[in-house]
């Protein structure tokens, strides 16, 4: 039998992981993987020609992890009508029912961690904060958006606009940039908005390769010890960045757990044609979410970097 | 007689570099007027002032005592001032028939024509093989073939082919013999004739004396920029041209020889 | 008059006959590669049959079925229409990096002008059509009437264009079901008609007619000649009385049209109006007609070479996905396929000259 | 003899000194302007220099400091090598869409050598450069030898290497922290130093001087003008004795070789070795390259142009931003900027012409 | 005498069009060999063949008694034959001295020239003007002036002032004076006699007859893609070289009149 996973990209190791998994997981099964990835983060039409090619070649069921949440639906529809089981994984599609079932972390509650760990690492000092918000790119796809309105919610700012980052009024804010989601993007956008006020001390980030690129901007102006980054996604490099200091705080996020799972849930489709179900009290199977950070503050639960060590995903 | 093609004062820079220092020129109806000097005295780029193809720095030019400005070629060629450019200015990778129905295509008759636009090739590639057949550009085996693939005479020979067939006003041919073979070269002599005596009158720059001699009725000598004098090749021999233009021997005073 | 005056009269007495050379029997490969000299645009045709035929071999029914041979048409047919407006901008010896953004723009316009002001879908078509010819022109003015470099004017158009598009648009896609419900006409493009196994969508048949009519225009219409001429050397163009700048305007309006189109029929592909789409609509446009033998350089080529070009790409990656390499895997041997693709072309002509 | 053949003879008397012209007097802007143009790789530099001015105005010393000004001198610095390899193929009518790729592909060789192989770090340097240069030497083959156009032959190129760079590194990560301990030699162009309040890196000063070497080797030695030649016109410079063929393969090994370079310098600016990195080197080259106002089509140009091409734009984003446009607008007002400074740039020539 | 450079039975086709047709060819020592024929007779091509720009289909080509193929006119330089095209080959965009010493620049003596392969400018200016004023191109204004600024006929002073310079073999010119003045072809023919004192052969290729029997010691009429005879202009009047090349005339049957 044949599974699909079709994910944005091969290129960024979230997405590595998650092949990783489900091609393991797939030979301890039986299964043929075959996997698609567009070539750039938001390209559509590629997985939009992908999911035809698992049409046309006989798959039993696809994973998918969407660029565009609401017009993938489309193509979607058309896999579900041949008779394959469409498991969405690390982003919900929209409307969310949309996929058979979806295997996810939540990003807003992601972003939420981080926001409320920063706001207790400061204490008192949060009401004077500066904060760069770094952000993954000007078409602002959903996970872009969740964990910077997470981030902000936790922190206590006003969110405006919930389904948009950048029109918040709050002056703690210096400002929004992209980056991408790399190391490059990373280091010129909080160049930019050091440039702009040197004197930022809190340092949101889109995920960890932007945090290290953020991190050597403030290192070579020397400011690398008195800010407090941020991030998302618990890699294996960005728990070493958190146990390093270079980041003060990442949410883990299980991208093997979903690849897994979702390959589980299609052997068993094809097998008996059971449908896999949801977590309790949430509309999709959370994949769970976990602060890593080697000074914990109270009220926000979380584990340290040893311990995210064990569990981090390359 | 009014001049028909009228400059005075012309001036052209390029940079450091001044092609025509307050040049004057007159064409008169009906006459062949050749242009001869030495290389870079200026002579290209005084045909191209007065066909539009450059806009002159200063300086006048009068079609029929008509002040013009041409800002582009198309406007001299809707006056009905047609030119061989020296450089030849065709598309090498289009095909001969293309290249002399280049903006005046020839449409298809009827529906086809109007309503689809579409071009009448048969009729542009007869017209054309008749034109260059004229001028005995019978070496051509192909009216399809692109003009890069022609041989350097043949090239020149299809630009001359076009000139004279739509020239109205006035003809301006810049050197149309250079690479042109000897029975070639005398078919493009006798097309001048035939189209002067149709009434139209002719600008030529030629660097060949005989050829100048025979058909020019005024000579334009120009020097260093500028029109040095008129003389009439009745008056003058061509050691007598040759070394007004080249400065051995001082101009004749009277320069409106008409 | 002396003898060396003279002695051009001898040409009076020549030979008038148009000389006559013998033509080499040739056999049949001859007779196809004089063919395929003539007709250049065929040589992409060749290569197209040849990696179909491969793949076939190799893949059996699972490629060489109706339906995925369609499917391999419908996958192409957003950049073989988008390949259509570039290659009329590259025959001018220009090139148009902001398609991609055109397209999008225009679909996003579509879109919010029927569910954001309520405006009739006709309208707001037209409205979509306006906007991407409306860009079109401001590319063409910029480069005929300015004469900046095209390069730089569609890259600053595409970022201009892709800029106002999210802004205007707030990022928010519109869905699909909600077009199928109240515009159904935004997803015409997609609708599909069975031909036996054989899937065809009104898109397809858009792109064939397209290339077909364009096909015809430059060929047989005096502008189609003007914008080779243009391409080819536009001094020259202009000295032998084409009208470059009008010329130049019309092509770049003719291309945003175009662009405008597929957006149109982008949304019928993949259902919604999808403001982050598109974003490889450039370099695979440019690719198609590169590899459809249209010079970069301008003035030479056939816009029936970059639909074979589009579809050789759409073969291989089709292709190699059924015989399962994976993402990556794909993208090297596409690499590799397009300029072995491009080398066979050269050779083909090469031994065929 | 006849005088018709005697005629000739009339030259011998002839004048034979030097046709001399006024000059006329120009004044300080005519000055200005004649001197911009002998030297139009000046007139990007004017842009830039009213670039900075308008900004400084604006924004004051936020702008106008050695600190933002030198950062943008930081921010340039990778693109600026990576524009220098695209002047050198663009300059011979080529382009080259792998510089990116192979970028990344050097640097990833670089850390794996080092940290999966545990070879001495000089040599894996040394093996990043020699992969590099190699993979623009199979682009110069194809191109040169193969007579595949550059476009297509970069294109895959820029698959293939990117393909291989993500397989090969499995896309992993190697950290700033494990670098700076372990191989610090690799983060060797991130080294800062201070003068003043000035911030300079040693991949700034290692542009600018490659520029100026570049510079000096294209206007001063036989191999530069041989690539303005080959790219003004291959045929004649064939003809007239240059070897185009080697000419065109040097010209892609030196590159890729500054590429290679451009990668080592990437892993200072960033840190860590990251094979994602390097996405939009291709079109941020190509852009300063034009602005810098070298030709596409070969030939025309210098590569000192290119450098001020790519501080333009660094210059335009850093003061938008300080402006407080936000990152979509940044976007948009990049795009119009562009097509601007290309507009005042032709502007200048045509009034100095 | 063993010719210098000898061709035989060259054929070139180019699609349907058949440029070379089994040609023959000789040049001897010393000697001026004039090339003419009409427009399209394939002059060009043959010369092309000889001196490596094109590769002929069939056919060899010996210089000094050995085969030679070359496939690249680089080759044919280093083997000391310098050609003029009918093209000029010049970088447009490139100022003329680079032009003139395009492919054999000069570097400065000494460790600049050595080690910093820095190109001795003033001395190639120097030489470029010194060739230049040999054929009295003075009007050029500029040694470093971009060559597309040039008129028509520096340009080609240009090209005969490289080759003349540099050829130390052969020497080959396709119809050098094409777009030359009546002083600047003077000079070109006069340098064309002072290379040959200096003993190296020339071919020319020319449409004028008077300069073609004025300097040429054999003259080889081309016809239709081939050699139709070899005669020598002492014992023919142009007229009937003329017939000969046109068809209008008969060819005399010994062919190689040494
Ligand atoms: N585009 C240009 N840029 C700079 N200089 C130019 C340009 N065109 C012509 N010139 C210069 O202007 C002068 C006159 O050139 P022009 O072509 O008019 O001469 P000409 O009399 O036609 O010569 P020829 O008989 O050789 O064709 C020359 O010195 C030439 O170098
Ligand atoms: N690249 C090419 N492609 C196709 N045909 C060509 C090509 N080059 C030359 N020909 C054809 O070959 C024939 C001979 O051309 P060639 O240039 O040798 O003539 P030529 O004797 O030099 O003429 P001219 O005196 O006009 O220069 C011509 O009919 C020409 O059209
Ligand atoms: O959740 C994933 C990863 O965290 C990655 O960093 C960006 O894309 C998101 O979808
Ligand atoms: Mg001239
Ligand atoms: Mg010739």
């Amino acid at each position: 039998d044949t599974v699909c996973l079709i994910t944005k990209t091969d290129t960024n190791p979230f997405f590595v992981k998650m092949k990783e998994g489900a091609e393991a997981k797939a030979t301890e099964l039986g299964m043929t993987l075959k996997s698609f990835a567009g070539k750039i983060d938001g390209d559509h039409e590629t997985q939009v020609a992908a999911i035809e090619t698992c049409i046309a070649d006989g798959a039993k069921g696809i994973l998918l992890t969407a660029s565009d949440t609401s017009s993938i639906t489309g193509s979607v529809k058309q896999a579900r009508d041949a008779g394959l089981l469409v498991i969405a994984l690390d982003t919900p599609l929209d409307p969310i029912d949309a996929a058979d079932a979806t295997f996810a972390t939540d990003n807003f509650l992601a972003g939420e961690l981080i926001g409320k760990w920063a706001l207790g690492t400061l204490g008192a000092e949060a009401a004077n904060a500066k904060i760069a918000m770094l952000d993954l790119g000007v078409s602002q796809p959903s996970v872009d958006v969740l964990r910077d309105q997470g981030f902000l919610q936790g922190f206590g700012i006003d969110l405006a606009d919930p389904n948009k980052w950048g029109d918040e009024t709050d002056p703690r804010i210096v400002g929004n940039d992209v980056t991408a989601g790399n190391e490059e993007g990373g280091r010129k956008a909080m160049e930019n908005l050091l440039a702009k006020d040197p004197m930022i001390n809190v340092v949101y980030t889109i995920n960890e390769p932007a945090a290290a690129g953020a991190y050597e901007a403030l290192k070579s102006i020397g400011r690398e010890k008195d800010v407090l980054i941020v991030s998302v996604d618990g890699g294996c490099p960005g728990v070493a960045n958190v146990r390093d200091g270079v980041i003060g705080a990442t949410s883990q996020q299980y991208p093997l757990l979903m690849a897994s799972k979702g390959v589980e849930a299609i052997a068993a489709w094809a097998k008996d044609g059971t449908k896999p179900t949801n977590t309790e009290g949430k509309n999709f199977f959370d994949t769970g979410v976990t602060l890593i950070t080697n000074t914990p503050v109270e009220g926000v639960d979380s584990i340290d970097a040893a311990k995210g060590a064990e569990l981090c995903w390359g | 007689m009014e001049p028909i093609l009228k400059g005075r004062n012309l001036v052209k820079r390029y940079g450091r570099v001044t092609a025509l220092d307050h040049c004057d020129f007159d064409l008169y109806p009906g006459e062949i007027l050749a242009v001869i000097g030495d290389n870079g005295a200026g002579k290209s780029s005084l045909i191209k002032a007065i066909s539009g193809a450059i806009v002159p720095d200063e300086g006048e030019v009068y079609l029929e005592g008509k002040r013009i400005r041409f800002t582009s070629p198309i406007q001299a060629r809707n006056a009905g001032i047609e030119t061989v450019y020296q450089t030849l200015a065709m598309s090498p990778a289009l095909s001969i028939a293309d290249n002399m129905f280049m903006g005046r295509e020839l449409r298809k008759p009827g529906f086809r024509g109007t309503w689809l636009r579409q071009l009448d090739r048969p009729r542009m590639e007869k017209l054309a093989r008749d034109k260059l057949t004229e001028l005995g550009l019978m070496t051509i085996q192909n009216i399809n073939q692109a003009v890069e693939t022609l041989s350097g005479g043949q090239r020149q020979g299809v630009a001359v082919a076009r000139a004279a067939a739509f020239g109205s006003k006035v003809i301006i041919l810049d050197e149309p013999t250079a690479a042109l073979g000897v029975k070639e070269s005398r078919k493009v002599l006798e097309l001048i004739q035939d189209v002067k005596s149709r009434g139209i009158p002719i600008i030529l720059i030629s660097h060949n004396m005989p050829h100048v001699f025979e058909v020019a009725d005024r000579i334009h000598v120009h020097r260093l920029g500028k029109r040095l004098c008129v003389v009439n090749p009745k008056d003058y021999t061509m050691s007598d041209a040759v070394a007004f233009m080249t400065g051995a021997k001082e101009p004749p005073l009277e320069t409106a020889a008409v | 008059m002396s003898d060396s005056e003279n002695f051009e009269q001898g040409t009076k007495r020549g030979n008038q006959g148009v000389a006559k050379f013998d033509r080499p029997n040739r056999g049949m490969i001859g007779t196809l590669q004089h063919w395929l000299h003539v007709n250049p645009a065929l040589v992409p045709l060749v290569v197209l049959v040849a990696s179909i035929a491969v793949f076939g071999a190799l893949l059996g029914s699972k490629f060489f079925s109706p339906f995925a041979l369609t499917l391999i048409l419908q996958q192409t047919a957003i950049v073989g229409i988008v390949g259509a407006a570039q290659s009329l901008v590259i025959l001018t010896a220009g090139i148009d990096l902001s398609v991609g953004a055109i397209m999008v723009l225009s679909s996003v316009v579509m879109g919010q002008a029927t569910f954001r002001y309520g405006l009739p879908v006709e309208f707001a078509i037209v409205c979509g059509l306006a906007v991407g010819t409306f860009v079109g022109f401001l590319n063409g003015w910029l480069i005929a009437i300015m004469r900046l470099p095209p390069f730089i004017v569609t890259l600053g158009m595409w970022q201009i264009a892709l800029a106002t598009n999210f802004l205007y648009s707030a990022n928010e896609t519109i869905r699909s079901q909600d077009i199928a419900e109240q515009a159904p006409l935004l997803q015409l493009f997609g609708a599909t008609f069975k031909v036996g196994e054989a899937v065809f969508t009104v898109g397809v048949i858009f792109m064939v007619l397209l290339v077909a009519l364009l096909a015809y225009i430059l060929k047989h219409t005096a502008w189609g000649r003007h914008v080779y001429a243009v391409g080819d050397d536009p001094d020259a163009a202009e000295l032998s009385g084409v009208n470059v700048k009008r010329t130049l305007i019309s092509v770049y309006m003719i291309s945003g049209l175009i662009c405008a189109f597929a957006g149109w029929a982008l949304i019928g592909r993949i259902g919604s109006v999808s403001p982050t789409s598109g974003q490889l609509a450039n370099i695979e446009s440019i690719t198609a007609v590169v590899i459809g033998g249209i010079s970069l350089f301008g003035g030479r080529g056939s816009i029936l070479g970059m639909l074979f070009g589009a579809l050789i790409v759409g073969v291989f990656t089709l292709g190699l996905r059924l015989m399962g390499a994976d993402a990556q895997w794909t993208y090297l041997l596409i690499g590799a396929l397009i300029i072995g693709a491009v080398a066979v072309d050269q050779w083909i002509r090469k031994v065929s000259a």
